[in-house]
């Protein structure tokens, strides 16, 4: 497959800003509902961050496998997870994705090659690595690609992972979603003063790339290259994007009056929302107009509402299930 | 003896300052430990006070974190590390287990690591497989760590500072639904001792002893019984290693009837040494086989429709205490799937 | 049934290249794997027949190595990872116990990782407090793993090629001091079932549970008490999860007497376990306490001055059986410290 | 301190020739004893890479830490380490290092700055690092200088300590003896082609350098800048030295038979012996006579000998040390 660059066509543009959109309004719904205190597991929202894992996930074919972390939302829905199945997850339903069983921090769609996501940080970069190795030893080289936070480079196990991937050239492109924050605390206790999260790849060799994720089409951009590098044969790609979480870590609500972001930092990035961004620059382009974008709006509010349906009238697992699954047959 | 109230997570918070006040080679080392957080409140106030180097926050890195830990510790330094759950503390079995543990014996004596490493366990709003684990089990089958779990907020305290003051590693291990339970917790510096169990209540007819929050759980089921005149002696093993069996045996030489209360998985768990010691020691005595509440062998689940059949409650404890004393079973309400067991108190509405 | 006679490591090296010429979706994968030394033999001969893929050296990342493993595993692949020293695995407990342990049930069932991961316990030489731990314990207190220990050639294949087979993740845990055992092994693939106790040998007097190497102690002590006309039932315990305690239980029941040998620190160790669950199930049939055979509570020591006091042998435990049954003590000579106790054999000269 | 550059010294020079032959001698003796099955632990010897540890703990102080790990004599005696208690650690005697019950792989000498050396690989690094950290918080920075191998390199705590390290601008130096094997496999199936080790170091932004670890001088050299950086409150530092194993992997015995070595390989190191290229240097520099070194090699002799008598004559420690030292009073 050939590199990719410059602005996707129209199609592809439409649909990531469709996906955008549809992430954006699938998470502002569950924030709405989490106050009924019935989704009752830890959350972890991507608003202000979608742009990434679309921008990502547009070049993907669905056999083609991609891990998350904690925070998982978009990377689920942009590789084309089953919205309903997430939905009745969160609420802990028996027609959840994970039957109930997992939550918000343990998603998972194998038919949509969403291998799965876990909270503990780190831990999904060997196993996208370990996904790519099979393929290869299996003699067809399936892409995996490994969507985290800049905090889980600060893991030993990413080091690890990379240096092993590297080695045996895989199929891998990590995707390092950089939102400046691990929790409440800054990149400034946690990485070296003009250490760059792309030389840490560059140590181990890894061709690399950064770029702005709030920016749908320059994520999509530089993953197009990266994804053709892998796919290529050419080893692992690295790719940092800059973006910015807008809500607190784990949870539904703001949560500026703890003063831990920087003075204007979240006013300029709002300003940068990728959503926002993108809808005007589709607009701009004129390959949607307002009315279009009301339509997108209407049909994915109906999708969500039937997901919120499903999920609230599925039944939730039976006592029986509890004792379920520990080993498999 | 103050009569101050205070809860579990401010007796932590005191410790902390009152041994950093105290000793400038005391510091508090954790993910966000200096942040708005505090690490559910223990370590609030203390980065004003001693500022972001001895409140030090630290990357994502456990094991290599531990591993620093343990070289300061080396050096003259009394680190404070802490995990807001204890699986993060899995990353670091190396410098806790191979290290930490085993430093003053494999070289003979002559250098020591005086660590404490706190890790929050627990349950509730759907904490899920991997964020709940309670693994006492592990540290306390470890020689050379020493292993800690306060039930009330004056033992939280005082073992806290015997802890910090230890100069061996110490796994202290808090139950975060104690954080909000209130408590008489003196002023000033005290001490529990580390590897002292303690008798929290008497009792003439069935011993239980318990770990962390199944206290709790062991005395709400002790006041259910004693209306009905079956009388529980709660024993808190607030030290699981150094265990000190001591009270316990001789309280069942008393009752003759063993219950253990641990939220451990059931193989191979804490509930299972005690078991066995009491076995070891007082098998004439025992007119009952002893009897284990522990958490089933099963991961977590995380929707409550399943968690509320995993926990043991106050009313498992009655009934199998009911059972033991060969009395009759009482009926119960039967637990729905819908019912809000995933929190303490009402005031608990996650996302944590 | 076949009297071929192979050595425990022979039996363990074919059991990998018969698993591997049958699947290919089986590989090895472990620090040196493909090298001469071959895991001490056990992966002798594979390298040249499968390639240096399939048996898979790597570098020294035990964490993301077991990721990668269980992510192969995920993806159709059935990894077969090595590590010649358990402390090795210490460092990959996430993946271990939070990921492959968890992933089946976390995940509602859908997905397995079948893995297996080979673990080399041991002591002898000098090994020492960071070469020779035995934590068999801490992974039979994880549901979702399987835990297995081979005391015989005979189960060595019959287990290992069960655990391949198995879609879990399996512990696979081989005492060193067993490599150059001789026994009997059928030819070709046969499978010894996980989870199935079995019963070694029939004695009248005491029923002793034992593990991996201990069972050879154990048989050792039986034969020397034998003559004294004490029997001993023998059950090894082969599969420590799940734990097959039907057999064992079925022999308290006549024999009225317990012992548990398990070379594992003795608090919270795997024999407190069995005593519990025979305590449970036959307390009205138990005449005598039951007593465990295990290692202290203490870090290894290096020196053989020490060590030959530390591992419990086949004389601690007819003495332990001879006090049970009430029969007189037989004087022993003493051990010294010079004694050559840290080889299994004359031919043993280390330097691993 | 100024940066030492340039070739040391004469009495410097004549020191580290001497330490350099006092290392292979003690070993060479070690060997010899080793047959008598007296000394019983896993034992890795240092031989042919001694140059290392001479040159760069040439210029530490005695207070200044140097941590290290299995293959660790040649550290331990460069650093000042007591011989006598060495030799009779691995005697397995109470006069040992560590009283009997660490052996070759735990050695230990405080009084020495030899913070100790544990067979974890790459364990000893944070613990390096925690030392420097503890000297900082108490407001008094002193040089802790970590030797590991080219596995460690590997290992994800390595990255972890390096990037805290960087972090806080610790005064570390990190040491990494490349000798080309872990055990009996070769880089090659660890490391990715053509991926060099200080780039690694690179990756978190550290101060690094590479030299030759047979050549005593030119580790004096670069040891002399990392370490001034180090000192100088300019964060840690990161050196990599080639170097080669002239023994098998654990124990006395050569093991060329075993055919893991590069055809030719052994020979071009042997011919490059950090003891026989030194000794020449300073020969040709007439700094030492043959008269010298023979006076040399007689003292060390003599030292060589106590040592063994002593650790030899020494009683075990006696049964009741098994359960002491468990806990610290
Ligand atoms: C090994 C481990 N340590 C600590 C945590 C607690 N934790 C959960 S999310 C998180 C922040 C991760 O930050 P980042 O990777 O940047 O992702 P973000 O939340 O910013 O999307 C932390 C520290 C964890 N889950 N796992
Ligand atoms: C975490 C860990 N994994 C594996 C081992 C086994 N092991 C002992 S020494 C060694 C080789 C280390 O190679 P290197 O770091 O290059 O040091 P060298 O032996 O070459 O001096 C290995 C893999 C270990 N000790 N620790
Ligand atoms: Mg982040
Ligand atoms: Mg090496």
């Amino acid at each position: 497959m050939a590199t990719v660059t410059g602005t996707p066509p129209p199609d592809v543009a439409r649909q990531m800003l469709r996906s955008i959109l549809r992430i954006r309004m699938v998470e502002e719904r569950i924030r709405d509902l989490y106050a009924d205190q019935e989704m009752r597991c830890p959350t972890h929202f991507s608003i202000g961050q979608e742009a990434v894992a679309v921008g990502v996930c547009a070049h993907l074919r669905r056999d083609e496998q991609v891990t998350s972390a904690h925070r998982s939302h978009a990377h689920y829905l942009a590789k084309g997870g089953d919205l309903q199945a997430m939905l009745a997850e969160l609420y802990g339903k028996a027609t959840g994705c994970a039957s109930g069983k997992g939550g918000s921090m343990h998603l998972i769609d194998e038919a949509a090659g969403f291998l799965g996501a876990v909270p503990i940080v780190g831990s999904t970069i060997p196993i996208g690595v370990g996904a790519a190795l099979a393929s290869v030893l299996q003699g067809s080289p399936v892409l995996a690609v490994i969507f985290f936070g800049d905090a889980a480079t600060e893991t030993g196990v990413f080091h690890e992972s990379l240096n092993f991937a590297a080695l045996h050239r895989l199929p891998v492109v990590m995707v390092c979603e950089n939102n400046l924050y691990s929790v409440l605390s800054p990149l400034s206790c946690r990485h070296p003063e003009g250490r760059a999260i792309t030389q840490l790849a560059q140590g181990h060799g890894v061709w690399n790339r950064h770029g702005d994720g709030n920016d749908a089409e320059a994520v999509h951009a530089l993953a197009g290259e990266a994804i053709a590098h892998a796919r290529a044969g050419r080893g692992p790609a690295f790719l940092e994007f800059k973006t910015y979480r807008r809500l607190e870590h784990c949870g539904p609500l703001e949560d500026r009056h703890l003063g831990y972001r920087k003075p204007g930092e979240y006013e300029a990035w709002m300003a940068r929302d990728p959503l926002k961004l993108y809808s005007q620059r589709l607009r701009a382009r004129e390959l949607v107009t307002s009315a279009d974008l009301e339509t997108m709006a209407r049909e994915i509010a109906v999708e969500v509402e039937d997901a919120v349906t499903f999920a609230r009238s599925s039944p939730f697992p039976t006592r029986e299930q509890l004792a379920a699954h520990v080993y498999a047959p | 003896m103050s009569t101050r109230e205070l809860t579990f997570v401010q007796a932590l918070a005191e410790a902390l300052d009152l041994c950093m006040a105290k000793d400038p080679r005391v510091f508090v080392l954790g993910l966000g430990a200096p942040d708005a957080a505090a690490v559910f409140g223990s370590t609030k106030g203390l980065v004003v006070k001693y500022g972001p180097r001895r409140v030090l926050d630290m990357p994502v890195s456990e094991n290599g974190m531990t591993g620093v830990a343990v070289g300061a510790a080396l050096r003259g330094m009394r680190p404070v590390m802490t995990h807001v759950r204890l699986e993060f503390a899995m990353l670091a079995m190396d410098p806790m287990v191979n290290q930490a543990a085993k430093w003053h014996y494999m070289f003979g004596g002559q250098a020591s690591v005086p660590l404490v490493i706190r890790m929050v366990v627990g349950r509730g709003w759907g904490q899920g497989p991997q964020h709940s684990q309670s693994l006492q089990a592990w540290f306390a089958h470890v020689p050379g760590l020493k292993v800690v779990m306060p039930a009330t907020p004056h033992d939280a305290k005082g073992l806290l500072i015997s802890a910090i003051e230890d100069d061996n590693p110490v796994v202290f291990i808090e139950h975060r639904w104690l954080y909000n339970i209130h408590g008489p917790v003196p002023e000033g510096i005290y001490r529990v001792p580390i590897g002292e169990s303690k008798v929290l209540r008497r009792g003439r007819h069935i011993t239980i002893a318990a770990t962390s929050y199944m206290t709790l759980e062991a005395v709400r089921a002790a006041d259910e019984l004693a209306e009905e005149g079956l009388e529980l002696e709660i024993v808190d093993i607030r030290t699981l290693n150094p265990f000190d069996e001591t009270p316990l045996l001789e309280s069942v030489r008393r009752t003759g009837r063993l219950m253990v209360a641990d939220a451990g998985c059931r193989s191979v768990g804490f509930a299972s040494e005690v078991v066995t010691r009491v076995v070891e020691q007082c098998f004439s005595d025992l007119k009952e086989p002893p009897v284990r509440i522990t958490l089933p062998d099963l991961p977590t689940p995380t929707t409550r429709a399943l968690s509320n059949y995993y926990y043991p409650l106050a009313r498992d404890i009655a009934a199998a205490a009911r059972r033991l004393a060969g009395r009759p079973p009482k009926p119960q309400p039967e637990i729905q799937p819908e019912d809000f067991l995933d929190v303490p108190d009402p005031t608990f509405t996650g996302p944590f």
